[in-house]
């Protein structure tokens, strides 16, 4: 009994760090899903993502003139709210630009599109070193969000659950939108014979551009809302890629239920090893992954994959 | 890639070439402002890459945790140096062996597994070596690695030769270089490099053929392993210490890079190419600018980009275009 | 001169013949910056080994600009030995492996007369030991590990930051007395973490205290909140965190969300000043360590500000820190040690630097300070501090104590540390 | 008793039951066909008997030994081989490369890690040999990938043979070839009939009454009659479905 009430707080802890887990790895999924690339740059876009909201939400007064004063007037709630929009659209659109980069590797051996996103990778962390400096930088979460809480005895982080929430909120909204949208559908077909996309009459190319913009948006919302929580300097991303891999191994490359599952499965997994055995609680998810994988070819919701041949 | 029935021979001319051209090495690396021990360290990469590409290059198995290995071979090597015995013969086969034991076991859980799961769980396998040879400390010596690992002379029965120097060093790993490229342009001219190339294009058809592809992918995975080992062994003297990093995801990746660079999926030579271009750039990028990650990324992006059969790819290119042109000029009547 | 010529290379190539054009680059300026002084009169060639990237990136600049200073305070009275003093500088990746090549390139190719500069304590392994093996002075600047002037010290090396034993020296027993003796470690699961929190140990016991829980947290943890509901969960006096890199840097995010930064008590190991600059105070929970303050009340720091300031106008960190300060002395005292040694030979300054003694005036310290030759760690004032909550955005620390060198030093590195014989290390006179 | 047999076969995927009491018995030394329409489960029933898939409740009965479920590699090396409908060539090898893979002397060298294949006269000369049959041997050293489809189909019938198969299956082997280009393979076929026990796939009756020896109808999962060609132009059912008008 007295072991259930030191083990039910980190049940929950371990559940909100999979929900966390299960956003890091939404915008990876949704690329290497439809589009087959294996997103290395996902890490330094989720990077680039929070540089750039914290920028926005940090925006001088002096910058732009009156529009400037009354922007930094704004409650810090407006401002952060804000970024939380911006800051993902300008980041897609530079994940729109690596699309065009990718292109001439389609249809080509996959790791050339690894390849060529592992190049990008180091490009981004250097280009946000150059831009915000190697230290360490702080993205200011508005007061409503911050702070802590008692429950039950002990404290908690208001952020997190806010966070955990806001994961639930943009894993809900995806979803429908690839379940419930006529563009979901396309995005779901081209996923698995881009031949029906094109019977259809649809811009194969575009739905890629578009794709990658969209999942690489996903990136760096994630970016901004892991933020608060690991910090942020130029190398974060690296921190982001490899459980994001690890989530998408685990539940199955296009699975949508299986990513979230993953994600929730990795970090109750994480969160548990943390409380009873912490020495190996970044192991365990490996460990979890292997064993997953050596009896579930293709994790546990994964369908067939081109990228397997 | 290489047809086999073409006349393959047991040395060939851009063989001699490569050896002739890092044999005297030493006679001009200073002189072009390198240095001995660059040009130790690019052969013990050649090496690496050599034996990665008989998996990504020639099997087409995309592993990403092969640093792994390598550590394993240097930490090995280190090991047996420290508490068995000064011998350098002793460290090898310790290298090898251990990498290729290492190996054995992650191909058991790999080999039935293809693509993007297969790269999966080599970078989680990859991971778990590292996090070990970290959490291991008492064995490994952790962050700080395992340090003073001696240099063992080159011993040869009649004679003993002191590797001390970087120059005597860079003649043995030279000597195991040409052993190695021999050996790999051997194997993948016989029966069982014709099999693995057939698995690389056309695993299921192979095995209605009639072969156990599940033995084939674990027994390269475990060859190329120990030819890792080796590279991690030398790397080991060289550095007379042994590094958790070498073990570590970027490690790892870069010498997919190499490879890729150097065009190994297009020729036997790629990965000695890539592994050269990778060390002149970084060294002179790295000392020339704070940002050489930056225009490394870049370069790297522009060669998949423009050229993703790499460097190699691009000569061969380059050749068949002349030998066209060339055919073109011979019968002016055509067309 | 070869910086430039590089760059300009790199520019200059269009990108669809980016290889060869990198290829070439790399033979020209290879050719091109072949050593100026390859021996005798030249200048003098300082190596400056500080990580530019990875975990150590920031605080690898804040060390450079250290030695920088110095070096340019010697150039402008004429060098050292009439030679001017020049730089090259690798970036090290915070990679050991990479730190070995590094100092094979500076050494063999570069022919550099002294090598600065380190932060992780791997790096600096890797440095030293080639450093050894050719018999060239090695400043390391600023990695606290215990290791460094305890099992892997040098004949050539040399330690300039306080380690994590002389921290927790100073910490612990007015931490037992102040907030309790019911102690929680929270430890890196790596060398350094292990080290710092056995010093720990070793000494709460001796004070009486007692250890009920130790936590070990993986290298590359970036999430906490299983660590601190554990902590909240035993409920100790004190929690002494050995934790550092990334991990402590997300750590003290967390703590600070949750507020627990002030109770439980916690002991830090030292807070680099780059790694904190900037950060909301509430950042810099419980008590920590620290070498020096740029706001100590002592004749001379104002006046060191103000140069760090002229020569900077516009870093970031607009004062300078500890990991500054420790770049900026090591070169200092290196520099003055050649002077009185009246040679480059590389026994004779091993000799000057063993002997060293600086000055409380000197060293901007409260007590005198001297190079232990037995483990070749400087033996240093240690400071205590904790937030300052009241002050301006610069003076985010409030120092609490201050501790003699001789009280605080490090018990078993003399125990542990095994110098090479001067006689078993090569003659190297540049 | 027959060479090949197969009891009762049932297939299912999912819930899908895509072959249903499968009886089949292939006689040494003759031609026999399958015939059915489109997703009749033709194609199932062939992945069944040579290994692909592990049949959900029957026997294969290859030469009096059961060989249910074994491994393709094992059935291929029990001597039956197969050629596929789509096709599964190894595109960057040359053609001669594609046979000299199959061929048993290379195959049980598999794993010699020095011999040089090229040096394997025996191999190579069985190699040449098998061109020689499917007509490819002027085009030995082209790349596989690179040949015309007509040629590609005679290699992937060429693939077959090299590992000097007991029982051979062609899966489909005229689909998208023109009529004379089938004419040629039926000669082939023929040529082959004095060598191998042949098991054909087809929906082109013309090709397959022409040929076989008998021929099993498969529809809806089913063997819905068996018999010669004769008999099943005979056959109520074969004249009144479609397939019968073609022959």
């Amino acid at each position: 009994m007295d072991f259930l009430a030191n083990l039910a707080p980190h049940l929950v802890n371990g559940i909100t760090l999979g929900l966390l887990f299960a956003l890091i790895a939404l915008g990876f999924m949704l690329i290497v899903g439809v589009m087959e690339v294996i997103n290395l740059a996902h890490g330094s876009l989720f990077a680039l993502g929070a540089y750039v909201a914290m920028t926005i939400i940090g925006i001088e007064p002096q910058w732009f003139g009156p529009l400037g004063e009354w922007y930094a007037a704004l409650p810090a709630g407006l401002r952060y709210s804000f970024a939380l929009v911006l800051a993902p659209i300008l980041v897609g659109l530079v994940g729109m630009l690596l699309e065009f980069c990718l292109r001439g590797t389609y249809g080509k051996d996959p790791l050339f599109g690894l390849l060529l996103t592992f190049g990008a990778a180091m490009v981004i962390e250097e280009l946000i070193r150059i831009i915000w400096g190697s230290g360490e930088q702080v993205l200011q979460t508005p007061p409503a969000i911050s702070g802590a809480f008692i429950w039950n005895g002990l404290i908690w982080s208001s952020y997190r659950f806010f966070a955990a929430g806001f994961s639930v909120l943009a894993i809900v909204m995806v979803w429908l939108f690839l379940e419930r949208t006529p563009y979901g559908a396309i995005i779901k077909a081209g996923a698995h014979d881009s031949e029906m996309v094109r019977a259809l009459g649809i811009n194969l190319s575009r739905l890629r551009l578009y794709v990658f913009g969209f999942g690489v948006a996903l990136a760096a919302l994630a970016g901004i809302i892991m933020a608060p929580i690991w910090g942020l300097r130029p190398h974060v991303g690296v921190d982001a890629v490899i459980p994001a891999f690890l989530i998408i191994a685990l539940g199955g490359v296009g699975s949508f239920g299986g990513a979230v599952v993953a994600g929730v499965l990795v970090g109750l997994t994480v969160g548990i090893t943390g409380a009873y055995a912490s020495e190996w609680s970044l192991m365990s998810m490996y460990i979890l992954l292997i064993a997953v994988i050596s009896f579930r070819a293709r994790g546990l919701f994964g369908k067939k994959s081109v990228l397997e041949n | 890639m290489n047809t086999n029935t073409g006349v393959a021979a047991w040395i060939t001319r851009p063989m001699l070439i490569t050896f002739a051209l890092l044999v005297s090495l030493p006679l001009w690396i200073e002189s072009v402002g390198l240095y001995q021990y660059l040009g130790v360290e690019i052969v013990i990469w050649m090496v690496f890459a050599l034996g990665f590409n008989l998996l990504l290059g020639y099997t087409g198995l995309p592993a990403f945790g092969h640093g792994a290995y390598f550590g394993i071979g240097a930490y090995a090597f280190g090991l047996s140096q420290l508490h068995l015995a000064e011998s350098l013969w002793l460290g090898i086969f310790c290298a090898m062996f251990f990498a290729a034991l290492g190996g054995a076991m992650v191909a058991t859980f790999l080999s039935h597994r293809r693509g993007i799961y297969y790269a999966l769980l080599t970078i989680a396998f990859g991971q778990v070596f590292w996090f070990l040879s970290i959490k291991w400390h008492r064995l490994t010596g952790g962050e700080d690695g395992l340090l003073n690992i001696p240099r063992p002379d080159l011993d040869l029965g009649f004679v003993s030769i002191s590797l001390a120097s970087n120059q005597a060093l860079f003649y043995f790993v030279l000597l195991l270089f040409v052993l190695v490229v021999i050996g790999l342009w051997r194997l993948i001219h016989s029966p069982f490099g014709t099999v693995i190339k057939a698995i690389k294009q056309n695993e299921m058809r192979t095995a209605f053929i009639g072969y156990n592809v599940w033995l084939y992918k674990w027994l390269v995975f475990t060859l190329s392993a120990s030819i890792a080992g080796l590279a991690g062994g030398m790397f080991a003297m060289a550095q007379e210490s042994a590094y958790p990093d070498v073990m570590s995801l970027h490690a790892s990746g870069f010498v997919v890079m190499m490879v890729l660079i150097g065009g190994g999926m297009v020729s036997f030579w790629g990965p000695v190419i890539g592994a050269a271009v990778y060390f002149l750039a970084r060294d002179l990028l790295g000392a020339a600018t704070e940002t050489w990650l930056l225009w490394y990324g870049l370069m790297f992006m522009a060669v998949i980009m423009f050229k993703p059969e790499g460097i190699a790819g691009a000569w061969q290119g380059l050749v068949k275009r002349r030998k066209e042109s060339a055919r073109v000029e011979k019968k002016p009547f055509t067309g | 001169m070869s910086t430039k010529q590089a760059r300009h290379s790199e520019k200059a190539h269009p990108m669809r013949r980016v290889l060869p054009g990198v290829a070439a680059a790399v033979l020209g300026a290879y050719i091109a910056q072949v050593p100026v002084a390859a021996a005798g009169m030249g200048p003098i060639i300082i190596g400056l080994t500080s990580d530019a990237s990875g975990q150590y990136a920031n605080s690898g600049a804040s060390d450079r600009r250290g030695m920088l200073m110095a070096i340019a305070e010697f150039n402008a009275k004429g060098g050292v030995l009439g030679r001017k003093i020049v730089t090259i500088h690798i970036d090290t990746e915070t990679t050991p492996a990479t730190g070995s090549r590094a100092a094979e390139r500076l050494i063999s190719r570069d022919k550099v007369s002294f090598l600065i500069g380190a932060v992780s304590s791997g790096v600096a392994n890797a440095i030293s030991q080639v450093a050894q093996k050719n018999g060239v002075i090695y400043l390391n600047t600023n990695s606290s590990s215990p290791t460094e002037s305890g099992k892997n010290c040098h004949r050539v090396k040399f330690v300039w930051d306080g380690n994590g034993a002389n921290f927790a020296q100073a910490a612990v027993t007015n931490a037992l007395n102040t907030y309790g003796k019911k102690w929680q470690l929270v430890t890196n699961d790596y060398v350094w973490g292990h080290n710092t929190s056995k010093a720990t140990r070793t000494l709460v016991e001796k004070a009486g205290g007692t250890i009920v829980d130790e936590i070990l947290v993986p290298q590359g943890t970036r999430d906490f909140s299983s660590t601190l509901l554990k902590i909240q969960q035993v409920k100790p006096d004190v929690v002494a965190a050995a934790v550092g890199g990334d991990d402590q840097k997300a750590m003290r995010q967390q703590v600070a969300q949750l507020g627990m930064g002030q109770n439980p008590a916690w002991i830090n190991n030292q807070q680099d000043w780059p790694d904190v600059y900037g950060l909301p105070t509430d950042n810099l929970f419980g008590v920590f360590g620290t070498t020096w303050y740029y706001n100590l009340d002592l004749p001379g720091v104002a006046d060191f500000v103000a140069r760090y300031q002229k020569m900077y106008p516009d870093t970031k960190m607009r004062v300078p820190g500890n990991v500054f300060y420790n770049g900026y002395m090591a070169t200092h005292s290196l520099l003055q040690a050649i002077e009185t040694a009246g040679t480059t030979n590389n026994h004779a300054v091993i000799k000057q630097l063993e002997n060293l003694k600086v000055s409380a005036r000197e060293r901007m310290q409260h007590h005198d300070a001297w190079m232990n030759p037995k483990t070749h760690q400087m033996q240093q004032t240690i400071y205590l501090a904790t937030a300052n909550t009241g002050g301006d955005k610069d003076d985010m620390f409030k120092i609490i104590s201050e501790s003699a060198p001789e009280t605080v030093a490090d018990a078993n590195a003399e125990a542990t540390c095994k110098l090479e014989s001067l006689a078993d290390t090569p003659v190297y006179e540049p | 008793m027959a060479l090949f047999e197969a009891q009762n076969l049932h297939k299912r995927f999912g819930d899908r039951v895509v072959l249903e009491e499968i009886n089949l018995s292939f006689e040494a030394g003759q031609i026999s066909g399958i015939m059915g329409p489109n997703g009749a489960g033709k194609t199932t029933c062939f992945n069944v008997l040579t290994g692909r898939y592990k049949p959900n409740r029957g026997k294969v009965i290859f030469d009096g030994e059961d060989i249910t479920g074994m491994a393709p590699r094992s059935i291929a090396r029990k001597g039956i081989s197969r050629s596929f409908q789509i096709m599964n060539l190894f595109d960057d090898f040359s053609v001669i490369e594609n046979v000299l893979i199959g061929v048993p002397q290379v195959r049980d060298r598999g794993f010699n890690m020095t011999r040089r294949v090229a040096a394997d006269s025996v191999a190579m000369d069985k190699a040449a040999m098998v061109l020689e049959q499917v007509g490819l041997k002027d085009k030995a050293f082209e790349n596989a990938g690179s040949l015309p489809y007509g040629d590609r189909r005679a290699l992937e019938i060429g693939v077959a043979l090299a590992s000097e198969p007991r029982l051979l299956f062609l899966d489909e082997p005229t689909s998208g070839l023109g009529i004379d280009a089938t004419a040629r393979l039926a000669e082939l076929v023929l040529e082959l009939k004095q060598a191998y026990t042949i098991v054909i796939i087809e929906h082109d009756m013309k090709f397959l009454f022409g040929l076989a020896d008998n021929i099993a109808v498969i529809h809806w999962g089913q063997v819905i009659t068996r018999g010669t060609p004769d008999e099943l132009r005979a056959n109520k059912w074969v004249q009144s479905s479609n397939l019968g008008k073609l022959a």
